[in-house]
């Protein structure tokens, strides 16, 4: 290529990047509508969870625009933005969709990877736009004086540890006879697995269970020592924390030990399909915590099916994928953002909500058992009730699956956890970081 | 002693596993002088292909030849389209190249067989029998038997062929090498196929023990440590190399990570790896160049 | 006087060269503190802040790869160093100010860089650059197990307690860019005195034939950890910038491998030995993936399958791209735009 | 006359191959002193020993008074042994002046600080660093070139700036390996010349390795003939053509 034709095509280049960067113009009008930035990451070793989540959001927020004709009117305009799970490509998304897109508003951003949620944390704080992360936020972010903007909602992993135990106590016959059991948790080696030592330590103390925490390295794809280590501890149970491909080689790697799947519990990140099936045979039995449970017999997802799966205008491409773990998550996400939107139209009228509007919606979400019934999701989601106070939800709950060797069997109902256990824990260590950080915590008025 | 024991003996077997993956580097980087990080990838693509296609009822030994057969097309075209034009640039820049290629040959693996998590089954029951008082894989025992065959194979291959003879050749002096009319692109594309049907037995044995899934490409991370130890260049440094990493990295995060409260697996062979260097700058059986002036 | 007796010796051509690049610093001076005027909150936080803060970490790295000729593949692990010391000083020394705290943070990721790049007295080539990897891991492990250095934060993440300069608070997108502009603008003078001191000539002279050098009485092994150390300190200041001015809070995977390939990508890319180049680079590696995404939005390709299949073809353009670039311009897009400049001088000379 | 430098019994082997075998002879201050053999007869490897690049396996070395076994390359440097080599082993993407000036790094007074900030000590360096620089250019001929890039230059030119390189910091002792290689007549004749006037203006003792004896024996004042690392010849260039062992093994077969 000679110097000018590689001179012409580099200021072509250029021409188009610049078009591309302020290409607004191109797009549709959106006034009028309410924007829901879609954080996809449909590339990398996280994609395969990616895509029936994203299909799951998609075809709830496409039945609501189609079929019920928008929230109370208003038509959500879903815009993707690929974040291939990085912060940094996460951030250009936010900072991309922020203050909305060619006139549709923005009421909330879901972030949908916990190390981008605690990034956007001063930067929300800053612009005012709420960060929502239903079942991987920040446990400290439960405290709304603190973190106004930052809802963690519907779980975290300090009641996961406590329904673990809660579990366990059930099946061996009541809490007194935890005495004496141990209890193992097999973790990744990362912010996010080291979570559960704190409570487990306490939980430990209070029913006298020994407690054993063995890290394994992210990937994880080498765990024959610390099953071992397991195996000679005499472990009771196990409570795998895992994430990617840590779980399906802890199954194997436990099956090749010798200790039995069904002593094993997974993290609610180590119970979706494609943590037990690369398991393979080893993985029968296998347990898992579910927030967001699968299955396709729930009132919404049989009106997704007719009127969206059926007339082949779901997102899935493969269409096995219904009604599984990740796409149920989110179906559910995508109801918690609509149910706010909702709660927001009865204060401020049937329109778009901005981020401050969104920001109170989201602070008065009250989605109760008879809601619950009527939004055909009995059975999917338990009942979420935030304040300022709480953003996380008053009570926290999840299920029991068990993996058949083909897909999960749900074993209990909802388990609750018990929030005042370690309500005073965490407002401590929100109120630590206020000082750290210099914030002056709101006053809970309502 | 029997858990120790136990323990170096599964750090042994995870070390045949390591050596498994870095055998294909060492065959590359001989006859071509390129760091192929591509190899991930490539571990990934083959799996993934033989997967799909025994999931679209393809008896298993027809895919895996079909497999081999896709993996050598790729080896033409990699040579073809990326190592030719870069004939003679620094090692760094092919390194940097294989980068790229590995961007290419992850998203063609998913764009054409999507992203799905598979499981794989080789019918290797993955239980533990007895042995001597220490519970040991079965499935190790046949990785390793498989890693074993690939090792002779290859030893022969390279000993008593004529093109054989020649890769040991240029990876000797590529210039002599020419210089008695062995053609590099042909010596390239034949050690590129094979490198790929080394990723291909590779892909398989790991993706049976964690699924066919995209991580299967992150286990290039494993092998590097043990292609510093072992030398780029040397086949059996490779298996040694393996061997030391897994069986060390085993004791240490027993031994050594409960005193500094985690696991130390992901730098440890990195750190004994670069202790190996100041030692042994080669490696253990690399070569070491006399520097002329 | 040493500069004037310098250019005096120097071809006479150089000198109006000198002026122009005056002139051009002058120009891009008032230009960098104009932008926020121009560029909207968008731009700034996710375009041209990461473009810099990337060139800033990438003329780190060149000192080190592209004059020194020592390879390194662990670049992050140094910025993070530099990212969770500043992040201690300001909080268990709050009576530091800021260019204090990321000078410090800079040093002692230099001092990281020293010990690092011992093993560089013995090995070269490849070699190294893999042993470079035992920094990145490393220090990624160093950071997320010891949350000491997190102050003991539930998520193992840092943030800035504060960001401010005489109670100026640098918050804001305006000001978080003025703190990256303006501490980047002297890393590069830093750059270029250092390049064109006895030190720089001295590297380059290792980097050319290590041999020759050490025979006529260079200190090899000396400029060696030299380089590693002020290449760290380069990189340091960079990972604080990219921790608090980029992306306000951080944990250690924010500086993992897939960073360091990116700086490499910046070095190989933008041109070997160049300070500029780096910057050409960074926009290279921040933009591309940017842009990719939004033509994919924009322009109806849904013929080609969906957006997972569009997000995968994403990746293969972005790999092409990368080997075209190797493979056409082997000095590096910086050479690219030196070469055009110098195509249009004749022309604008026999025209004037 | 005391010897500047001093060989005692230096031996180097290879991988069970002797380069070098029990080797002593002593060289002049002041003197041009030639070596001479066929290839493989160890020459370069002696130089090598000499300023510190190969250590010898056994024997000892004298140089200015100070007796080693083995020296570190750079130490050799600051004991003043300046060096040019056979390959071409120049800083191929820096300029003439460039080479030129690292050539002088051995007498760098001012500290990295001094040098990046341009500061104390650096000026007065770089003010004589430059015009040593220039000086040693112009005595090579070289001051068209000063502004190229080595890389660029033909052959014969970049052997000079290599002279140059190891010419500028006023070595005590000055290893040429085969300044002429390569080199028509007429070049050669010009070489001998630049080294002759290296001798006598910078007062550097000579030791250099040359394949043509006919040039050698003009310039040198004193040749050392080696053979498979053993010294065959030691004396004046009129001592060593009588010598009937270097008659028989190398000068007989080459005239």
């Amino acid at each position: 290529m000679s110097l000018f034709t590689k001179a012409i095509s580099l200021a072509a280049a250029a021409t188009m990047a610049a078009t591309l960067m302020s290409s607004a113009s191109f797009a549709e009008d959106g006034t009028g509508q309410q924007l829901y930035p879609l954080f996809t990451y449909r590339t990398g070793p996280y994609a395969p969870s990616f895509i029936p989540f994203g299909a799951g959001n998609i075809d709830y927020l496409r039945y609501i625009n189609e079929v019920e004709g928008g929230v109370d009117g208003v038509k959500i305009l879903v815009q993707e933005c690929e974040t291939a799970y990085t912060i940094e490509r996460g951030i250009e998304c936010y900072e991309r969709y922020k203050n909305g897109y060619n006139g549709a508003l923005t009421a909330a951003i879901y972030p949908h990877s916990s190390g981008l949620d605690v990034a956007l944390t001063d930067k929300a704080r800053i612009d005012k736009i709420p960060i929502v992360s239903p079942g991987g936020g920040q446990n400290i972010a439960t405290d709304g004086r603190v973190f106004p903007y930052q809802y963690p909602l519907v779980f975290d992993y300090w009641s996961e540890a406590q329904i673990i135990v809660d579990y366990i106590a059930q099946q061996a016959g009541g809490y007194d006879k935890l005495k004496g059991l141990k209890i193992a948790t097999l973790y990744h080696d990362s912010g996010y697995g080291r979570d559960t030592i704190e409570p487990l330590g306490i939980l430990s103390k209070k029913y006298g269970f020994e407690d054993i925490q063995i890290p394994v390295p992210h990937p994880g794809e080498q765990q024959q020592t610390q099953w071992q280590q397991i195996r000679r501890a005499g472990a009771d149970w196990v409570f795998l924390r895992g994430w990617g491909v840590m779980t399906p080689v802890a199954i194997k790697t436990a099956a090749r030990v010798g200790f039995p799947a069904d002593r094993i519990i997974g993290d609610i990140w180590s119970g979706s399909e494609d943590d037990a099936r690369p398991a393979g045979a080893a993985a029968k039995g296998y347990l898992a915590v579910s927030v967001f449970p699968p299955g396709t017999d729930y009132g919404i997802l049989k009106t997704l099916k007719k009127d969206i799966l059926d007339k082949g205008e779901s997102d899935l491409k493969d269409n096995s994928k219904f009604g599984t773990v990740y796409y149920n998550y989110g179906v559910i996400e995508a109801i918690t953002f609509v149910e706010a939107l909702r709660t927001g139209h009865k204060k401020f009228g049937n329109r778009p909500l901005t981020a401050a509007e969104g920001q109170w919606a989201l602070e008065n979400l009250d989605i109760d058992q008879k809601r619950i019934a009527e939004l055909g999701a009995e059975g999917l989601i338990s009942p979420l009730k935030t304040s300022i106070d709480n953003h996380k939800g008053e009570t926290i709950a999840a299920k029991i699956i068990q993996w058949n060797g083909q897909s999960w069997d749900t074993r209990t109902d909802w388990i609750k956890a018990d929030a005042s256990l370690f309500a005073d824990v965490i407002k401590a260590k929100a109120a630590a970081y206020a000082k750290e950080k210099g914030i002056e915590p709101r006053v809970a008025t309502n | 002693m029997s858990y120790f024991l136990e323990t170096l003996v599964s750090g042994l077997f995870a070390g045949v596993m390591y050596s498994l993956v870095a055998i294909g580097f060492v065959l590359i980087y001989k006859a071509s002088g390129v760091f192929n990080f591509a190899q991930g990838a490539m571990l990934l693509f083959s799996a993934l292909t033989v997967v799909t296609l025994t999931e679209k009822g393809m008896p298993f030994a027809l895919a895996f030849i079909v497999t081999s057969f896709v993996m050598v097309v790729m080896a033409i075209l990699i040579e073809w389209l990326v190592l030719r034009p870069l004939r003679n640039r620094d090692p760094l820049t092919l390194f940097m190249a294989t980068l790229g290629l590995s961007y290419v040959i992850e998203g063609f693996a998913q764009l054409l067989m999507g992203m799905d998590v598979h499981m794989l089954d080789l019918g290797i029951p993955d239980v533990a029998v007895q042995v001597g008082g220490i519970y040991v894989s079965q499935f190790d025992i046949i990785a390793s038997l498989i890693a074993l065959t690939l090792v002779a194979t290859l030893a022969i291959a390279f000993n008593k062929t004529r093109m054989g003879i020649s890769l040991r050749a240029v990876a000797a002096d590529t210039l002599a090498a020419q210089s008695i009319g062995i053609r590099l692109p042909v010596i390239w594309r034949i050690v590129w196929s094979v490198a790929g049907i080394v990723a291909l037995v590779a892909g398989l044995v790991w993706g049976s023990r964690q699924g066919v899934q995209y991580s299967l490409s992150l286990v290039t991370l494993k092998a590097l440590p043990v292609l510093i130890i072992g030398g780029f260049s040397s086949i059996p440094g490779a298996i040694a190399g393996g061997l030391l990493v897994g069986a060390t990295e085993a004791l240490a995060d027993i031994y050594i990570g409960p005193l500094v409260n985690g696991s130390v697996s992901t730098w440890f062979a990195y750190i004994l790896a670069v202790g190996f260097l100041l030692a042994r700058p080669a490696g253990l059986f690399g070569d070491r160049e006399i520097e002329r002036v | 006087m040493t500069t004037l007796q310098e250019s005096a010796l120097s071809k006479p051509l150089r000198q109006p060269a000198f002026g122009v690049g005056i002139l051009a610093v002058g120009a891009g001076l008032i230009a960098a503190f104009a932008v926020p005027v121009l560029a909207d909150d968008y731009w700034l936080s996710s375009i041209i802040i990461p473009t810099v803060i990337m060139g800033l970490a990438g003329i780190g790295l060149n000192l080190l790869m592209g004059y020194t000729g020592l390879v390194s593949i662990g670049s992050a692990a140094f910025m993070s160093i530099g990212a969770f010391s500043t992040y201690n000083l300001l909080l268990r020394a709050p009576f530091l100010p800021l260019p204090i705290v990321l000078i410090l943070a800079g040093l002692i990721a230099a001092i990281a860089g020293v010990i690092f790049g011992l093993p560089s007295l013995r090995i070269k080539g490849f070699y190294l650059g893999a042993s470079t990897l035992g920094a990145q891991f490393f220090f990624e492990w160093l950071f997320t197990n010891f949350s000491w250095f997190s102050n003991d934060s539930q998520s193992l993440t840092i943030s800035a307690p504060r960001l401010q300069i005489l109670d100026y608070d640098l918050q804001s997108a305006t000001g978080r860019y003025y703190l990256v502009i303006a501490t980047t603008a002297l890393l590069i003078a830093l750059a270029f005195a250092i390049v064109k001191s006895r030190v720089g000539r001295e590297w380059m002279a290792i980097r050319d034939m290590d041999v020759a050098a050490s025979v006529i009485g260079i200190r090899v092994a000396r400029r060696k950890l030299l380089s590693f150390g002020i290449s760290s300190f380069f990189l340091g200041i960079a990972g604080a910038l990219w921790a608090f001015g980029y992306l306000g809070t951080s944990d250690a995977h924010a500086f993992n491998l897939d960073k360091s390939f990116q700086i490499l990508f910046i070095v190989i890319i933008g041109g070997v030995a160049t300070i500029f180049g780096n910057f050409l680079g960074a926009a290279f590696i921040v933009l591309t993936p940017i842009l990719l995404d939004r033509l994919s939005l924009i322009i109806d390709l849904s013929f080609l399958g969906d957006q997972g299949a569009l997000a995968n073809l994403q990746h293969i353009i972005f790999g092409t791209i990368i080997i075209v670039l190797l493979i056409k311009e082997p000095d590096g897009l910086s050479s690219l735009i030196k070469r055009g400049v110098e195509a249009l001088r004749p022309r604008a000379r026999s025209s004037g | 006359m005391t010897g500047l430098l001093e060989l005692h019994d230096v031996s180097l082997s290879f991988k069970g191959v002797r380069a070098l075998n029990a080797l002593s002879f002593s060289v002049a201050k002041g003197e041009i002193c030639a070596l001479i053999g066929p290839n493989g007869a160890g020459k370069s490897s002696l130089l090598n020993v000499i300023n510190g690049v190969y250590r010898a396996d056994a024997g000892d070395i004298v140089f200015d008074g100070l007796r080693f076994e083995a020296i570190h390359a750079q130490k050799a440097a600051h004991l003043g042994i300046g060096r040019t080599f056979q390959h071409n082993a120049l800083f191929r993407r820096l300029t003439v002046r460039e080479n030129v000036l690292a050539g002088l790094s051995r007498h760098g007074t001012a500290s990295f600080f001094e040098n990046i900030f341009r500061l104390g000590r650096d000026g007065a360096e770089r003010r004589g660093f430059l015009a040593r620089a220039e000086q040693t250019i112009s005595f090579l001929g070289l001051p068209r070139h000063t502004e190229r890039v080595v890389s660029t230059l033909p052959y014969g030119l970049q052997k000079r700036v290599d002279l140059a390189r190891a010419l500028v910091s006023g070595p005590k002792l000055l290893l040429l390996d085969e300044p002429m290689a390569g080199m028509n007549q007429e070049e050669k004749e010009e070489m001998s010349r630049v080294i002759r006037e290296a001798n006598r203006v910078f007062g550097s003792t000579v030791v250099l390795i040359e394949h043509d004896v006919g040039i050698v024996l003009n310039l040198a004042s004193h040749v050392v003939v080696l053979d498979y690392g053993r010294k065959l010849a030691d004396g004046t260039p009129d001592e060593v053509r009588k010598n009937p062992d270097v008659i028989a093994a190398y000068l007989g077969t080459v005239h």
